[in-house]
């Protein structure tokens, strides 16, 4: 791009880790330049080596990890062969970073203020004297208000915004010349994300900073990137300006990523590479009342008390009723209904109650009020505890959030997904579920010698498919979705959710999908549900809804999705 | 890395510690380390007072020094050259001489004599304390009872310096009675100014402080620490004491006590196990006067109430069993006089304790065991004093183990010393190992409280026996009216039926040892088993 | 803050109201009949009765604990059986003593193990690391009383460059003038440096005893949660900050690591309150812990009743203390009061 | 029952792959190796010990009493002549037993009514958490003393009293660690599959929390032995004759001064090496039970 000596360098990066079974490579002979001012992006699923990448830059490495092979300079100098000492002079002061999950990247029992004077400090950007002036001026910067109170407050006291800014002030308060940031908006929410990117870019634009973007999110890199990096299992297999990588990939992953990266008008088999597309699944022969109401949700309500609130020190002797001021509500009188075969979206951004709702209606949690109706019946009033023995459970289940969570690591597959048919299923003698077993491991397309691994030895997809297969084996007429890809690689949530599709129509089952993904949510669903603070703002079928959105919320939504040139 | 870090500390604070290892260089104190003498024994006094509920043995140590008697014990010379009281010589304490008639004893009393705050002792106070003695119950009044000393009545204070004990009988004991602890001499004065309705004596007074007109007092008492006694240099009693000052300390390990020794950071011990005392007289670096105990034998008892030990024969099967000359060995380390192996189990003089004669024998004990109709032996539990471990466990393990050969299976049962007194007092475990002496140093003293069919604590078999009784009576009588020959057939008499029907085996008679530093002279063994700081001194 | 506290000792309320209720059971379940023991050597049966009458332990148990708690309520812990004297005197004067020695130990033993915990943690898996392990492990290993008499074997018996374990004070010293019972205290505050380093001195191998007992748990739990701490993102953070290591490992890692430490010190605090009475018992140590062996075995109800009670209370105050730390170590647990 | 569905094969995969792990971690870390080594040495010697001994562990003989180690008495006699290393090594089994079932027990007993009230809270949580509070308030060791003092100084009763001190750091080890997973994901699925909540308790969490419990286990195990030791110091340990290793050194401690070391010195470096095995084995069988490290 320009003949001037590029800020970084790497070349011909290699860097091992020491591990039980001996010495792995993470990064292989990887070379990445970044010139004075620009913003590369890195992207890659997870394990392709982008952030081992830039630990290596910043010699960050935990102890295990070495870089084997290769050169990293910075602005000419040779920083592999320097001394820790010399290298802890440049980190912070040249070079710095920000990570994913801000809250936890702060030290959670220090002011940020002084987090941040620890860094002038040592970077003698700052005497003791004036250290707090400067602090609560690059508060400012970073856009925060009232930064001399905040200056005060530690990390738990401020949303997780506050805190990406927080990370960001660290990172750029001696001013740097590079900045990577590995992540920095994963786990918030796109509203969020939006207004921490442009914060990055804006700051780092009047800067003439060099930045390194790291993500998983092919939009989030061309959106925000001049070049984008493609790494594939600690490899680079592609590298090219992002106007022209997202128009016209060459690399056949890159390809693949791209067309599994959802976008505004993408199909479900669209998702999928090129000939690997599946055969569309026979339909389910059409119930007889077709159309029927299976679940009927009217006027739900959940309550919590207030944090602190009800800590008695007597309440082992006479247990009290919550004041009202001491509670919030997390669902506020929300209703809706899904009916028989049919597929709603329930959206929106973390906190809005969609998850609460879920568990309500999954009957893991009791309502404060309102009613379900599941097939005509009230099952809200029955005990979420004595749920478990109602002949409703078979018939409502659950695919979770987190594969990995959701497996109990002490089961093998084949006795997860056996736990329904042993306490429900009324099938007798271990052949006969065994036989079960692998069938719905061939339908969920789980080879059938993985059935007796346990989860720490699948991958993310092969848990979620456990956790699918688990979820059907009693043939359930609704199953909750709940964010079911949101811990998944996109090229992985890709068959996942064609797996899900071809599974719905096949088996004529109902899904409520929870996701805070409105093109996901698109793809899959015929009806979506948007909530906000524990109220619905916006119901009607998908492509109404995000061709046209009426609320003004579910706009913000949209617009805030970061995707790759359509 | 971490170890050179701890060595570190360790040395630093051994440096710390290194100037005060030895304190006494300190030349100040030099003078008076030389007139203190530094006591260490296991346990300390829980009660100051001989007349208080309880009192235990360290307790009558503080009751003999800081009070007085009528009089004293002489001193003789025992064969290894060791001191001790003389049971037969009598000397003047308060009384300054005294007048023994067939029905009272008149004792003249020092005029000049004081008690520690200053008041003059006179005959009203004997009275009082004697009164006392014979009043508040319990342990004192058992005691005086010995002695045939029962009423207020008997003791006259004639005047101020003039005291007469009236006989309620003849009693060749009443006299040897009047020289224990119990009857000493309390500043009345003090004590009923201390007193209270609800206790008229003021025990609870004297339970902590010593209100007596004795050669030493108590200064401080800090329960289970320390005593410390100054010397009572108004004395009058008899000679000053060399000593100026007692300092007493609680070690309650042993093996720090013997290390206190001979490391010469303590002065004088008296408990220490055998095997220390045995090795540290060996060893020579420390003084060990070791007296063999008066009237007192360490034992088997069985309960002749219970099957199978109603059994003569059982009995003797197992005193046939004892594995006497272990005990001797690996318990004793020789700090006890044998008493097995005698010719016979016919008394051979008049003494007690004597050896009978039983001697190790499984073969016979076996042949016994099965006359009895126990030919594959029985069950039991050996129960002993937790209090004297040292002694009683590896012993009753010897005896566990040797029953085992013919066949008698015991369970060890070790029964704290708290709780020691009231399980003998329930009379239901069937073997126990115990020791007992009597402070009178007279036969059919043992006898009366060990063998007699009035059955108190300390028979602590329940040995019942019309004869055995009569023969104690008659040589009780015989004693007061001056009976030899009949005295000596009867005591006899008795020790051969006890050791014929052997409710209870006499193992040994053990030793009282003394352990001191070389330069400590003056001690002198008393029937109490307690230290006399009087006639103690350091070079 | 105040209320907190209030909150806080309000909790502790009902298991002080189990301490005593267990311990009022436990001795009198005890096998030791106080009434025999204290009729002494030659008392008849009516002589135990009238003794049994006049301690009253002739009443039912209910009874028996009705004036025993009327008696709590006024302060009135009883009189010893064995030595007469106010239970709570002897407690008044014997826990200093056990005091000064308990945290002298803990004392000691936070000073060797937390930087043993956190060297173990920043050298993971080196030679240190297993080194550490083993000295601290080491330590738990002995049984305490055998550790104290091989320390008293070697420094005293062998060496002497210990002091003769009588005690707080040798023989011939004598004690501070009191102010806080504490003679390492006291004795500075007289300005007597000859007894100060009588005192350090005496206390130096039982307070060793103590710490090498309690050195293990302490070092395992820094061990863990440094490591845990050094692990986590804002460490991470701080070190791509360029801070210095011991900037990050300390103010950063070991800040937070903390917290799980600071809960450890209660927990061993606990075990040393039962260490003491062993150590104590080695070292003639006119603490409360020798006190109450004592009198358990003499089935002296008072003084364990007493003593449990004043333990208990300790352990409550020092869990306060314990939390009030919490409360300046962490912010979160000082927002949530 | 629910292993049924679970054919052999996976069963015996599984167990050889935990050998294989635990030969790894073994191989990894020398120190857990060695514990291992000393751990298998003492359950030997537990097993067939009294089979092996050179001499009867209570026969005495004081005709060689106090015999310093020798070929003859590898680690000497004590008082009565009785071969200390007969003794040292019977006495294993006994250790091991009280140690083992008092760790049994105070799992049973903590362990189980933690897990309970770490799942359930509530009222559940508050009674067992005040049941700790109340226990952990007394000083530890004497409330040992009293319980064994009260009920009588058997092993029976070692093994109570040692189970119910130790009773508050597994409930709240136990309480923590099912309060972390009452709302884990694997268990809401559990619910779902309707499983009731004693078995989600027992089938789900228990078994999750195990390698927890058995690094307090092996900690325990070793204090177990401590705390015994303390009793027959003070007088409240089990029986003479029966060999234990605590009443061994506490009889033996009163030799070192007078010179006869080995008394004490044997049975006290075994029962360290037992607790010192039983604290490293801690640290390693958590990685060795604990899948999730595996991979």
């Amino acid at each position: 791009m320009t003949a001037a000596l590029p800020l970084l360098d790497v070349r011909n990066l290699t860097v091992e880790f020491a591990t039980r079974r001996g010495i792995v490579t993470a990064v292989e002979q990887i070379s990445i330049a970044v010139a004075k001012g620009e913003t590369l992006g890195i992207v890659g699923e997870s394990g392709s080596g982008k952030s081992v990448t830039s630990y290596a830059v910043m010699r960050i490495l935990d102890r295990a990890g070495k870089i084997a092979n290769g050169t990293v300079s910075f602005s000419g100098i040779d920083i592999r062969g320097m001394k820790e000492d010399e290298v802890r002079d440049l980190r912070g002061r040249e070079m710095s970073m920000i990570f994913q999950n801000p809250r936890a990247a702060l030290n959670p029992i220090r002011k940020v203020g002084k987090q941040i004077e620890d860094v002038l400090i040592r970077h003698v950007q700052a005497a003791p004297s004036d250290a707090r002036e400067k602090a609560i001026e690059i508060l400012r910067q970073v856009r925060i208000a009232r930064p001399e109170e905040r200056y005060h407050a530690y990390p738990f006291e401020l949303s997780g915004g506050m805190c990406q800014r927080i990370v960001i002030a660290l990172a750029l308060a001696c001013r740097p010349q590079l900045l990577i940031a590995d992540e920095p908006t994963t786990g918030l929410d796109v509203t969020t994300q939006k207004a921490v990117m442009d914060l990055v870019v804006e700051l780092t634009r009047e800067r003439g900073m060099s930045t390194i973007l790291i993500t998983h999110d092919l939009g989030l890199a061309a959106t925000y990137c001049d070049r984008v990096v493609v790494m594939e299992k600690g490899k680079v297999v592609e590298t090219a300006d992002s106007a022209i990588i997202f128009k016209s990939p060459l690399h056949p992953y890159t390809q693949k990523l791209m067309r599994a990266t959802p976008r505004p008008n993408a199909t479900l088999r669209g998702l999928l590479p090129e000939g690997e597309a599946l055969p569309n699944p026979i339909p389910a022969p059409p119930a007889n009342d077709d159309a029927a109401m299976l679940l009927k949700v009217e006027n739900l309500v959940k309550e919590y008390p207030r944090q602190g609130a009800t800590t008695s020190v007597f309440s082992l002797f006479k247990p009290k009723a919550p004041a009202a001021d001491a509670t919030f509500r997390a669902v506020d009188g929300i209703s809706f209904e899904v009916r028989r075969g049919e597929s709603v979206g329930l959206v929106g951004e973390s906190g809005c109650g969609k998850s609460t709702t879920s568990m309500m209606v999954m009957r893991l949690l009791d309502p404060t009020s309102g009613r379900i109706l599941f097939n005509g019946e009230d099952i809200g009033g029955t005990k979420a505890k004595d749920f478990a023995g109602l002949p409703q459970r078979r018939r409502i289940q659950m695919v979770f959030q987190d594969p990995t969570d959701s497996l109990n690591p002490r089961f093998t597959a084949v006795r997860a997904i056996a736990d329904p048919l042993l306490r429900m299923g009324g099938l007798k003698g271990g052949a006969a579920i065994r036989a079960r077993c692998e069938e719905l491991a061939r339908r969920v397309g789980l080879p059938v010698d993985l059935l007796d691994r346990f989860p720490h030895q699948l991958s993310g997809g092969q848990k979620a498919r456990v956790g699918i297969a688990r979820a059907i084996a009693l043939d359930p007429e609704l199953v909750i979705l709940d964010e079911p890809t949101a811990a998944l690689d996109v090229s992985v949530q890709a068959v996942v959710l064609n797996l899900l599709q071809d599974l719905k129509v096949s088996l004529g089952m109902s899904y409520l999908f929870v996701s805070h993904d409105l093109y996901v949510v698109r793809m899959l669903c015929d009806r979506v549900i948007v909530m906000k603070s524990g109220r619905i703002v916006e119901e009607g079928p998908t492509e109404r809804v995000l061709a046209a959105p009426e609320a003004e919320y579910t706009r913000e939504l949209l617009s805030a999705i970061p995707h790759p040139p359509v | 890395m971490n170890r050179r870090d701890f060595l570190k500390t360790t040395a630093i604070a051994a440096g710390a510690a290194a100037p005060v290892a030895a304190p006494f260089i300190r030349s100040a104190e030099a003078q008076s380390r030389a007139e203190t003498l530094l006591v260490v024994t296991e346990s300390g006094p829980n009660n100051v007072d001989i007349h208080g509920v309880g009192t235990n043995r360290p307790g009558y140590e503080v009751s003999w020094n800081c009070y007085d008697r009528l009089f004293t014990h002489g001193k003789k010379t025992l064969p290894d050259g060791t001191d001790s009281y003389d049971r037969d010589k009598y000397e003047p304490e308060l009384a300054e001489s005294w007048d023994i008639g067939p029905n009272s004893a008149t004792f003249k009393l020092r005029k000049n004599a004081k008690f520690h705050d200053g008041t003059p002792i006179t005959a009203k106070d004997v009275k009082w304390s004697f009164d006392r003695a014979v009043s508040v119950g319990g342990f004192p009044t058992f005691q005086m009872k010995a002695g045939s000393l029962e009423k207020p009545e008997q003791f006259v204070a004639v005047d101020d310096s003039t005291f007469r004990v009236d006989f309620i009988r003849k009693d060749a004991l009443t006299i040897p009675d009047l020289g224990v602890i119990v009857p000493c001499v309390f500043n009345s004065g003090l004590v009923k100014k201390n007193a209270t309705e609800k206790d008229p004596w003021g025990l609870e007074y004297t339970k902590q402080n010593t209100a007596g007109g004795g050669a030493f007092k108590m200064t401080k008492w800090t329960p289970g620490t320390e005593v410390v006694y100054e010397r009572n240099e108004d004395w009058k009693s008899g000679p000053v004491p060399k000593l100026k000052r007692v300092i007493w300390r609680m070690v309650p390990s042993a093996g720090n006590r013997r290390a206190l020794l001979e490391r010469g950071d303590c002065d004088i011990s008296f408990d220490l196990p055998n095997k220390d005392f045995a090795e540290l007289r060996a060893a020579g670096k420390v003084k060990v006067a070791a007296t063999p105990v008066g009237n007192g034998i360490g034992y088997i008892g069985m309960n002749v109430n219970k099957a199978p030990f109603d059994n003569v024969k059982v009995r003797q099967a197992v005193a046939y069993a004892i594995p006497y000359q272990k005990i001797m060995d690996a318990v004793l380390f020789g700090m006890g006089n044998p008493l097995h192996g005698g010719s016979s189990n016919m008394a051979a003089e008049v003494a007690w304790p004597q050896k009978h004669g039983y001697t190790t024998d499984l073969v016979k004990a076996k042949q016994l065991l099965t006359e009895a109709g126990y030919p594959n032996g029985f069950e039991t539990t050996l129960s002993f004093d937790l209090g004297f471990a040292v002694l009683n466990e590896p012993m009753c393990i010897l005896v566990q183990e040797s029953l085992g050969q013919i066949g008698i299976r015991t369970t060890i049962n070790k029964v704290p010393g708290s709780n020691w007194r009231a399980e003998l007092l329930k009379k239901e475990m069937p073997l126990i190992s115990n020791f007992f002496s009597g402070w009178l140093d007279y036969p059919e003293y043992f006898f009366f409280w060990c063998y007699h069919g009035q059955n108190a604590v300390f028979n602590t078999m329940s040995y019942q026996s019309k004869e055995m009784d009569a023969l104690i009576d008659a040589a009780r009588v015989a004693a007061a009216e001056g009976n030899k020959a009949a005295y000596e057939k009867d005591v006899k008499a008795f020790v051969t039926k006890a050791f014929e029907e052997v409710p209870r085996i006499p193992v040994f008679q053990p030793y009282l040892c003394v352990a001191m530093q070389p330069n400590v002279s003056g001690y002198r063994y008393w029937f109490h088993r307690q230290l006399d700081y009087r006639t103690l001194s350091k070079a | 803050m105040l209320r907190q506290i209030g909150k806080r000792l309000a909790t502790a309320i009902p298991s002080l109201i189990g301490v005593v209720v267990v311990t009022f059971l436990l001795t009198r379940v005890l096998p030791g009949d106080t009434a025999a023991y204290f009729a002494g050597p030659a008392a008849t049966p009516q002589a135990i009765a009238e003794i049994r009458a006049k301690l009253g332990l002739d009443r039912s148990l209910p009874e028996q604990f009705v004036s025993y708690v009327k008696d709590l309520a006024t302060g009135n812990l009883g009189n010893s059986l064995s030595t007469g004297r106010p239970v709570v005197t002897e407690i008044k004067a014997r826990l200093p003593a056990s005091a000064e020695l308990t945290f002298l130990g803990l004392f000691l033993a936070i000073a060797i193990a937390v930087p043993l915990g956190i060297l173990a943690a920043v050298k993971q898996g080196s030679i240190i690391d297993h080194a550490c392990r083993m000295v601290a492990t080491a330590g738990v290993s002995l049984p305490v009383f055998f550790t104290g008499l091989l320390l008293v074997y070697v420094f005293y018996f062998l060496l002497g460059w210990a002091p003769a374990p009588l005690g707080r004070l040798d023989a011939f010293s004598s004690a501070p003038p009191e102010v806080t019972g504490f003679y390492l205290i006291d004795s500075l505050l007289a300005r007597d440096l000859e007894t100060f380093r009588a005192s350090l001195a005496q206390l130096a191998v039982p307070a060793i005893t103590m710490a090498v007992f309690s050195l293990a748990p302490i070092a395992r739990m820094t061990r863990a949660s440094m490591l845990a701490a050094l692990a986590s993102e804002f460490v991470r953070t701080a070190k791509a900050s360029g801070l210095t290591p011991t900037t990050v490992i300390i103010r950063y890692a070991f800040r937070n690591a903390l917290l799980p430490v600071v809960t450890t010190l209660g927990m061993v605090f606990s075990f040393l309150l039962g260490a003491n009475v062993l150590v104590e018992k080695v070292f003639a140590w006119p603490g409360i812990g020798s006190y109450a062996i004592e009198a358990l075995i003499a089935s002296d109800f008072a003084p364990v009743q007493g003593f449990v009670l004043t333990m208990a209370i300790m352990y409550v105050a020092l869990n306060l203390l314990i939390d009030m730390l919490y409360g300046v170590i962490d912010p979160r647990v000082r927002m949530e009061g | 029952m629910s292993v049924a569905a679970t054919p052999a094969p996976a069963q015996a995969s599984a167990a050889v792959a935990t050998l294989k792990h635990a030969r790894y971690i073994i191989g990894e870390n020398p120190v857990t190796g060695v514990a291992f080594g000393i751990f298998v040495l003492l359950a030997l010697a537990a097993l067939i010990g009294p089979f092996i001994v050179p001499f009867d562990p209570l026969a005495s003989d004081t005709a060689a009493a106090l015999n310093s180690p020798s070929a003859k008495h590898w680690f000497g006699t004590d008082q009565l002549g009785r071969d200390i290393f007969s003794r040292v090594v019977v006495a294993t089994r006994l250790d091991l037993g009280i140690a083992i079932f008092s760790v049994a027990l105070v799992f049973a007993l903590g362990g189980l009514s933690g897990v309970a009230a770490g799942y359930f809270g509530g009222w559940t949580d508050r009674v067992v958490g005040r049941l700790a509070d109340t226990i952990m308030a007394f000083p530890l060791f004497v409330l040992a003393m009293g319980i064994v003092a009260a009920l009588g100084n058997t092993v029976t009763n070692i093994v109570i009293a040692t189970a119910i001190i130790n009773f508050p750091l597994y409930a709240r080890v136990a309480r923590a660690e099912a309060n972390i997973r009452r709302d884990a994901g694997f268990v809401q699925a559990a619910r779902l599959c309707g499983n009731s909540e004693m078995r989600i308790l027992l089938g789900h969490i228990l078994p999750n929390i195990m390698p927890i419990m058995m690094v307090q286990m092996s900690l325990t195990m070793g204090y177990a032995i401590l705390n015994a030791a303390g009793l027959s110091f003070i007088g409240l340990g089990v029986r003479p004759p029966t060999p234990e290793w605590g009443i061994m050194v506490a009889e033996g401690a009163a030799f070192i001064v007078s010179g006869e070391w080995w008394i004490a010195f044997f049975p006290g470096v075994t029962l360290m090496l037992a607790v010192f095995c039983f604290n490293l084995l801690g640290d390693g069988l958590r990685d060795i039970v604990d899948p999730q490290r595996r991979t």
